[in-house]
């Protein structure tokens, strides 16, 4: 019973790790910077699965209802997405100005060139 | 599932639409498991603002990846020991669902609880996010507008490189049929944002979603009646203040609540009344995130552009 | 207003900066910065002095009684730090629109006040809170703001050094997310004394030991320990001067004191160093890093590059001092932070005031400086010699309480790889000194002047207060030993 | 019957996924992703009547919004590259 | 008795509703070429939705709810066969072609 309540986690912590892989694998700048949001939005699906209350519905408050999902989380969650997007924001912008300096969004291509310099 | 083809695929063009499935995978995700303000967030975010953002980096990148000539055993390795670690961890945690688990012993309770009679807004999660840990949605909000600034730094064009002429009849100047429809949809889109801003309290939504919705009407607009059509409407200079007034809203409401006699961002201190104060104090914060995101989002998306149109210009 | 002290010390630089941003004069966006970062470090001051008198203070945001609000907690060992992040980062913000003026166009210039505030702040906000969601937004913040810095730099190298800083760093923030998740799920708070208080009755060792596997993996990641460096050399090299010598100063010194406040505080000694192999895994991970920066330091062409090598050496003392999980080599650790960011400061502006001049930091362009620019080089080689450890400097009274520490535990042999690692240290900064005093200028360099006085304000302030701390160590040993104290009494 | 519906919307995201999987040609793609939406739309709006809960369809609404502008996006990305490459490479 | 209607009316627009989606998803797999996918995608996306959206209006009675119900179905009324119109215009521009039955197979290459 305990390894199937678990199962849910397994689930993410694949997704998680695949995200990690493209991160530390892939040779191509935009690539990368998916495999992190890839990988952060696994986080939040960590987050997420611990939330939940079995039989509760969203945090709204109302009178008919009496179990409710964990807000906590939600909240924080909700900070960590943003602070994703504005990672990628961030990240998106630099790949496009090293295309303009190098020609290239190729990581070994880029180091290269900086080797001849 | 969709990761596993992103790891394989290399066109990335194909790889951002399936990052947005993902996305949109995780936010149904988040509405099954009760957390409906994430997946609002992750929908208009992941699915939207992400994908866009991708979308026009890929315009000035090109969309082909090479083969990856790494080795990438490595990486493998790596990759198997943390996995390996996490699972491990995972053999102690209480199941999924169980209501005994310490969360939902130790702290939450008492925002279900008191909440009602502290705050008087049955969304708990606005409640949580701008009221009992309002810091952390204040540090939410600088951390965006950081992002506005960073890529302001790096992506900024001088004026005069406009390049008006490649932009002249906008880009889609063809698809008369979009154009229509926009021009309808995006009154109803923008009446929707202000919808979501301001119903927050007591459904999902918030600052931060309607920012994005906000932006979302503005971008659609920019993308098919050309970005100096939607450059005239909305003035450059004013969303670089709007997206500085926003924080500093945030950010002064703190102040005077402090000159009020309460600790930072005490809203009690704003009203007579405790109840009366936190309502007001989270609108104006609401209001605060949304304009900062709002502001934000489009200059980001203006300024990627922008760059793009410049760097045409150049090439002819 | 004295009750407010711990929130107007972030506040203050985090709500300049949008101002800098708006007014768009480079001048006034400067002079706002800088009166922001002084108001942060005259409060910083005032509350070091506080708590010295008081004790520890605590300030509740939004007025939410602590375990369900964010509370911030200032003691000995954050005023300590904040301390040491504002002063650093005011003095370094002195020279930076002469520094910056070659480096970056003049309408860029209020932008890079506002990421600089922003990072100020957001170094500010991580070591002031007693909250550990809070601490994971507020690094984030600083991050970001100093990806943007440094992508800032003239070079297009900067680009890939920032770029790849933003995805170790992201990595790391996103382990530390992990880490603070799984935390979070075994105890049910985010608050960092409910923490301490709630996890020893927690019966989940597995997932609590994963959590702290992640969290101090993730912190690693964004203090450079030794195999997890590889984004600060080309990072601190290609950053414009002024960031490099902010950053160097200041940010992976935050990031140590995060380590210590959750080895010491939260998860409590015994927990960290008995049920853990920390010790040997730092030891051994310190002692690489003293050995292999130190000795990859000596090979650089770049001045700046060697300066950074160095630094991911030095802080493999600071992990060295930190591994022995003693009151001893705790102290010599906080005395090594505090020194280090003195030393390294004024070596990166004096490196910068060389590239101001000369227009490059490659080795060879240093020749003959020590004739043209006698006051910079002079200074290079005082905080050189603190570096290295001479008596006199905040160097050797660092590395002093560091050998101390290392014989207390009758580990002799890493005493003798301490003075050894002085050694590596010598070698680099005589490369220099040989440099820059006994070769002639090139050609291109023979008309070079003195740096303009107002780098060298800022760069005599830092050299004076190495020799000042090196002399009167009654502030930095007196505060370290308190902090200490304190941390070995918290903990379970 | 709203799991009926649920379970129907399922299947069909998972073949409008399969479809975006295949290809073959970047039009399909796009296609694919815009039924999927479609379908997200639905599943949300059915979903919430499960849960007994429908005030959430502020949600579904955005989905579809983003839904559009993704696609409009789309588009335009295919406008501003050079047309030889719009046709997908062999 | 007008529930049990509402009741019953609703459920058979949902199942039609459910069909006629799991006809379009089929018709996306198995079609030979886009122009064909493409009116299985716009049967999902308006019909398909269309039956689903009323039959969620009916269980909903009159409130907030069937308002946003209208103005998502209204929405998605418009924005889909414009989306379908703009991609299906898009492709025609770019020189794919429908498959017609004396043409080779042109579009069936894989990247």
């Amino acid at each position: 019973m305990n390894v199937l309540g678990l199962y849910n986690y397994w689930v993410v912590m694949v997704l998680m790790m695949l995200g990690f892989y493209i991160v530390i694998s892939q040779g191509n700048l935009i690539k990368k910077i998916i495999g992190l949001s890839i990988f952060q939005a696994s986080v939040f699906i960590l987050y997420i699965s611990m939330a939940k209350v079995a039989g509760g519905t969203a945090p709204i408050l109302d009178e008919s209802i009496s179990t409710y999902s964990n807000p906590l989380p939600h909240v924080l969650i909700l900070t960590a997405i943003v602070v994703g997007v504005a990672t990628t924001a961030l990240g998106l912008a630099l790949v496009v100005r090293i295309r303009e300096s190098y020609g290239t969004i190729e990581e070994d291509e880029i180091q290269a060139q900086d080797e001849e310099a | 599932m969709t990761a596993v083809a992103v790891v394989l695929m290399r066109d990335l063009f194909a790889v951002v639409m399936l990052t947005g499935i993902y996305s949109l995978l995780s936010a149904s995700f988040f509405v099954v498991f009760d957390a409906v303000d994430v997946a609002f967030t992750e929908a208009a975010v992941g699915a939207g603002i992400s994908t866009l953002l991708m979308l026009s980096t890929l315009t000035l990148t090109g969309r082909y990846a090479k083969e990856s000539t790494q080795k990438p055993w490595l990486a493998l390795a790596i990759v198997t020991v943390t996995g390996a670690l996490l699972i491990y961890g995972t053999l102690d945690m209480p199941t999924i669902g169980s209501a005994s688990a310490p969360i939902h012993q130790h702290v939450a309770p008492r925002y279900l609880n008191d909440s009602m009679q502290e705050i008087a807004v049955p969304n708990v999660v606005t409640s949580v996010l701008a009221s009992y840990r309002g810091y952390d949605t204040l540090g939410e909000s600088f951390v965006i507008f950081t992002a506005g600034i960073g890529v302001l730094a790096l992506l900024m064009v001088l004026q005069r490189r406009r390049a008006s002429d490649v932009d002249a009849h906008g880009p889609m100047h063809q698809h008369l049929i979009l154009r229509i429809v926009a021009k309808i949809l995006i009154p109803l889109i923008l009446l929707f944002a202000l919808y979501v801003q301001f119903h927050g309290d007591y459904g999902p939504g918030g600052g931060f979603q309607a920012g994005v919705i906000f932006a979302a009407a503005i971008i659609l607009y920019s993308m098919l009646f050309g970005l100096s059509a939607a450059r005239q409407t909305i003035s450059q200079p004013l969303i670089f203040a709007l997206s500085a007034v926003g924080v500093l809203l945030y950010g002064g409401v703190g102040v005077a609540c402090m000159l009020l006699g309460g600790n930072y961002l005490d809203y009690d201190a704003l009203a007579e009344d405790p109840v009366a104060g936190q309502h007001l104090g989270i609108l104006l914060v609401e209001l605060g995130v949304g304009i900062t995101v709002a502001s934000v989002m489009i200059i980001i998306f203006f300024t990627f552009n922008g760059r793009s149109l410049s760097e045409r210009g150049r090439r002819r | 207003m004295i009750a407010h002290l711990p929130i107007l010390q972030v506040v203050i630089p985090l709500l300049a900066a949008p101002l800098c941003m708006v007014v768009r004069i480079p001048r006034l966006a400067w002079t706002i910065a800088l009166l922001a970062s002084s108001g942060a470090f005259a409060i910083s001051l005032l509350l070091l002095q506080t708590v010295l008198e008081t004790g520890t203070v605590s300030y509740l945001l939004g007025g939410w009684p602590s375990p369900w609000g964010i509370e911030y907690r200032i003691d000995q060992l954050n005023a300590y730090v904040l301390l040491l992040v504002t002063s650093l980062g005011t003095i370094v913000l002195f020279s930076a629109p002469t520094s910056l003026g070659q480096e970056l166009p003049a309408d860029r210039h209020p932008l890079f006040c506002t990421a600089y505030l922003l990072c100020l702040a957001g170094l500010l906000g991580v070591t002031a809170t007693g909250d550990v969601f809070n601490l994971f937004v507020f690094l984030e913040l600083s991050s970001l703001s100093s990806y943007t810095l440094i992508a800032l730099g003239s070079d297009r190298r900067a680009l890939t050094a920032a770029y790849r800083y933003l995805i170790m760093g992201t990595i790391g923030a996103t382990f530390i997310l992990i880490g603070i998740g799984l935390m979070y799920m075994t105890t049910g708070t985010l608050n960092m004394y409910d923490l301490a208080q709630r996890l020893p009755e927690m019966s989940q060792p597995r997932t609590l030991l994963t959590a702290f596997a992640f969290f101090v993996t993730g912190v690693c990641l964004k203090l450079a320990l030794f195999p997890l460096h590889q984004w600060l050399p080309n990072a601190y090299a290609h950053a414009p001067s002024v960031v490099t010598a902010f950053l160097a100063a200041t940010a992976t010194k935050v990031a140590i004191y995060v380590l210590v406040r959750f080895v010491y505080s939260i998860f409590g000694t015994e927990f960290s160093f008995s049920t853990m192999p920390l010790q040997t895994i730092f030891l051994i991970a310190a002692l690489l890093g003293i050995f292999i920066c130190s000795v990859s330091a000596i090979y650089q062409s770049n001045v700046k590059h060697i300066f950074a090598y160095s630094s991911v050496a030095q802080i493999g003392y600071m992990i060295l001092a930190f591994s022995f999980g003693t009151a001893t080599g705790l102290i010599a650790m906080l005395l090594h932070l505090f020194n280090h960011a003195l030393m390294k400061g004024a070596l990166f502006l004096a490196v910068g005031a060389v590239i101001y001049r000369v227009g490059s930091s490659q080795l060879q362009d240093f020749s003959g400086m020590g004739r043209h620019m006698p006051w910079t080089m002079a200074a290079i080689v005082a905080a050189g010699l603190s570096l290295i450890g001479v008596p006199l400097s905040v160097g050797f009274v660092s590395k002093w309480y560091l050998v101390v520490a290392a014989l207390e535990q009758d580990m002799w042999p890493i005493a003798v790889l301490v003075l050894l690692g002085s050694l590596l240290a010598i070698a680099y900064v005589w490369r220099l000194v040989e440099v820059a005093y006994y070769q002639q200028a090139d050609n291109a360099h023979v008309d070079v002047q003195e740096a303009p006085i107002s780098l060298l304000i800022p760069i005599w302030t830092l050299v004076a207060a190495n020799v000042y701390f090196g002399i009167d160590t009654r502030l930095t040993v007196g505060v370290s030993e308190m902090a200490t104290r304190a941390l070995f009494g918290a903990g379970p | 019957m709203f799991l009926t519906a649920t379970a129907a919307i399922l299947v069909v995201m998972l073949m409008a996924l399969i479809r975006a999987f295949l290809g073959p040609t970047l039009y399909d793609r796009i296609l694919a992703v815009n039924m999927f939406g479609t379908n997200t739309v639905l599943l949300i709006a059915v979903v919430g009547f499960l849960m007994g809960r429908p005030e959430f369809l502020d949600i579904a609404m955005v989905y579809a919004l983003v839904n559009f502008i993704s696609v409009i996006a789309i588009l335009r990305y295919f406008e501003y590259s050079p047309p030889d490459e719009t046709v997908e490479h062999k | 008795m007008i529930a049990l209607a509402l009741d019953v009316g609703s459920w058979i627009l949902l199942v039609a509703g459910s069909f006629i989606c799991v006809t379009g998803g089929v018709g996306m797999l198995r079609f030979p070429d886009f122009f064909t996918r493409i009116h299985a995608a716009g049967v999902t996306d308006t019909l398909g939705a269309g039956l689903i959206f009323t039959g969620l209006m009916l269980q909903a009675g009159l409130s907030l709810v069937l308002a946003k119900l209208v103005m998502i179905l209204l929405f998605m009324l418009f924005t889909s066969p414009t989306a379908s119109h703009a991609v299906a215009k898009a492709a025609l521009h770019s020189g794919l072609e429908p498959q017609l039955d004396d043409v080779d197979d042109r579009s069936g290459v894989d990247s």
